[in-house]
């Protein structure tokens, strides 16, 4: 099932690279897509024993997730604008590392929480040892921010929801 | 030291600045590169022989097939060169030294590796299929899918890569890559025609003498891309550990 | 319309590059440098589209832009990755006198 | 085949107005990124280490090219036939190919410079520089 989905994903992706629609490079695509699913399918898709329910529920979920996420990526250019123009803004530089632990299990949903670090105001991933996140921040306001939690809830609502569930019954 | 260096670099920069300005203009058709009779000849000529409609490509791999095939010969003997220096000269200095690995893959690098490599592949393919109709072909094809497999390599450890494509096998496909050039060079000679004369392959093909060169220009740079694809990965897991293939970069 | 606002835009980019270069030249570390070429890189990648729209073969060069993104990303693993390179045993017991300050897991 | 369905479809002369809001959308798209991208350079040139540089760039290089991409990309559809959808798709794959790589390769770099021993700034320094700063201000 997954080398089938995971076929049809490279042939649209050559689809439009190509942009010609004639049998000769069509067929052309089927092959070099199946030749590539041979060779390398096992990089997508990396934890295969969940349902696809559950993946569907996950794409919808990721797609809420991304606007959210542009609006933070703005915040953040607005935010790196106005430290680097402003005199207030450059005074107000106080970089620092914070550790933080986190409850997301999966590697994928630790990848995206960490990009998604990277991309919001003042923070940058640095350094990743298991479940501890080491963080370059920017300024103090920033860290609290962090230290919160918004990003990790909305990536587990995302990707883990269990493990969400789990913790506010123990709450 | 280092300002005596800025100032030689400043001047030689200005002198090829100032050299540049003898070029003939962009796509001027009076320069001495366009108006040779070999030129015009391809330009008149490509489209009625062969149907592509990128005459670098026609060029590269029809009309000057021999040059092609050799130079894909010597990329071949250069990864070969490389790899029997490192691995089975004489015991070099640096081979009885014992080596620390102090590194453990990154979870967001590996992470976004998994999710490019396979875009990377069908880039790479892209490329190399679509020689003929845009730039491309089997040399930048090739290169571009090594790039994925050093990527793998660079991502994880030399292991993974290794796992995935064998030096051995690196070497059995890149042969083969110069057997499928030459063999489509050969086939043209037995059917009548002089060797890498594509038109001839026709005979045994069901397609006109114009796509059967056209169709073999597809197949001849497929070969060109095995062989540049396997030697790229092969030059970096010789050189990135000094030839022992392991515990490298 | 799209010709002139292409050539502004490629010609500002050109120009803002300038303080990046400045500090590919000056910067303190390797690593500013290096930090540096990648910005430029991703930049290339916009300016080969510019390119391509005033050619009226944005077509190609888009594949272009691809490649150049796709190397830039590679370029930036490399060099990241050569900084934790393998390090022989004897220079590594010289080195024990600095240590390598480090975070604990 | 596909280009007649499509400009069947979705039919509509090049000077109507809807045209010139995605081109005014793409243009004001790619002067946004610039102005994103003036704060990146700044940033690198005035910030005083490698990690809050790289906060300036990592951050500012990744909306400046999506933004000056995309808004390229809106500019130079002029009909809607597949082979224009096929040009803004591709120019969409590569804004989601940096999107994807960007945060990847600056982490990679912080990381490399951490493991380097390239050290961050700490409280002292930040007070030296700003010390200096003052100083200089003052003359």
């Amino acid at each position: 099932m997954y080398p089938i989905v995971v076929f049809f994903l490279l042939l649209s992706n050559w689809i439009v690279f190509s942009g010609k629609f004639d049998a000769f490079h069509l067929g052309l695509g089927v092959v070099s897509s199946l030749f590539i699913t041979w060779i390398s399918q096992d990089f997508l898709f990396h934890d295969r024993s969940k349902t696809w329910e559950e993946r569907m529920r996950e794409a919808g979920a990721f797609l809420q997730y991304i606007p959210w996420l542009i609006v933070e990526i703005i915040k953040a250019n607005l935010h790196v604008f106005k430290l680097a123009m402003t005199r207030t803004g450059y005074e107000e530089v106080a970089p620092r590392i914070v550790t933080i632990k986190t409850y997301l299990k999966t590697d994928f949903a630790k990848f995206v929480f960490a990009n998604s670090i990277t991309l919001t105001p003042g923070t940058i991933t640095m350094l990743i040892r298991g479940d501890v996140f080491h963080v370059h921040t920017m300024s103090q306001f920033l860290e609290d921010d962090l230290m919160e939690g918004a990003i990790e809830r909305k990536v587990a609502e995302v990707f883990e929801p269990d493990v969400l569930k789990r913790k506010k019954i123990k709450r | 030291m280092k300002k005596t260096a800025f100032i030689l670099v400043l001047c030689i920069g200005l002198l090829l600045a100032w050299a540049a300005k003898d070029f003939p203009a962009w796509g001027d058709p009076q320069s001495p590169a366009s108006s040779s009779p070999v030129a015009s000849h391809f330009i008149a000529n490509t489209g009625v022989d062969t149907e592509v409609p990128n005459m670098v490509t026609a060029v590269l791999a029809d009309y000057r097939g021999f040059d092609t095939m050799f130079e894909t010969v010597v990329v071949f003997i250069a990864g070969l060169a490389v790899f029997s220096i490192l691995r089975g000269g004489p015991k070099s200095r640096t081979r009885d030294r014992e080596f620390v690995v102090d590194f453990e893959p990154d979870l967001i690098v590996t992470n976004t590796v998994r999710l490019i490599v396979p875009v990377i592949q069908i880039f790479a393919f892209y490329v190399l299929a679509h020689g003929h109709v845009s730039p491309g072909g089997g040399f930048q094809g090739g290169v571009t899918m090594g790039a994925s497999f050093i990527l793998i390599a660079l991502s994880w450890d030399l292991k993974t890569a290794l796992a995935r494509f064998p030096i051995e096998r690196c070497f059995t496909v890149a042969a083969l890559g110069i057997v499928i050039y030459a063999g489509i060079g050969l086939l043209s000679l037995f059917l009548g025609g002089e060797f890498l004369d594509y038109a001839h392959l026709a005979k045994i093909f069901p397609v006109s003498p114009e796509m059967a060169r056209y169709h073999a220009m597809l197949g001849v740079e497929i070969g060109v891309g095995f062989t540049v694809t396997a030697i790229m990965f092969a030059l970096y897991a010789s050189l990135s550990t000094d030839g022992r293939m392991r515990d490298g970069l | 319309m799209k010709e002139w606002f292409a050539i502004i835009m490629g010609a500002s980019l050109l120009v803002l590059m300038i303080p990046i270069l400045y500090r590919i030249i000056v910067g303190p570390t390797g690593f500013d440098r290096i930090l540096c070429a990648n910005v430029i890189g991703t930049k290339t990648a916009v300016i080969l589209v510019i390119i391509g729209t005033l050619f009226d073969r944005v077509d190609m060069f888009v594949d272009f832009a691809i490649a150049y993104a796709l190397l830039n990303f590679v370029g930036a693993i490399v060099v990241s990755r050569y900084f934790n390179r393998t390090v022989p045993l004897q220079e590594m017991e010289k080195d024990k006198a600095k240590p390598r300050r480090r975070l604990k897991a | 085949m596909i280009d007649t369905l499509a400009s069947a479809v979705l039919a509509e002369p090049v000077n109507s107005p809807g045209w010139f809001l995605v081109h005014a959308i793409g243009v004001s798209m790619g002067i946004v990124g610039l102005i994103f991208f003036l704060g990146t350079a700044v940033g690198v040139v005035r910030f005083p280490d490698f990690y809050t540089r790289m906060h300036a760039a990592g951050k500012g290089d990744t909306l400046s090219t999506m933004l000056m991409l995309t808004g390229f990309g809106l500019v130079m559809m002029e009909d809607f036939s597949a082979n224009s959808w096929l040009l803004l798709l591709k120019i969409l794959g590569i804004v989601l190919f940096i999107f994807i790589t960007t945060p990847t390769s600056s982490h990679a770099l912080m990381r490399a410079a951490f493991e380097d021993d390239e050290m961050p700034l700490g409280e002292e320094d930040l007070n030296k520089l700003r010390k200096r700063r003052a100083k200089s201000k003052s003359k």
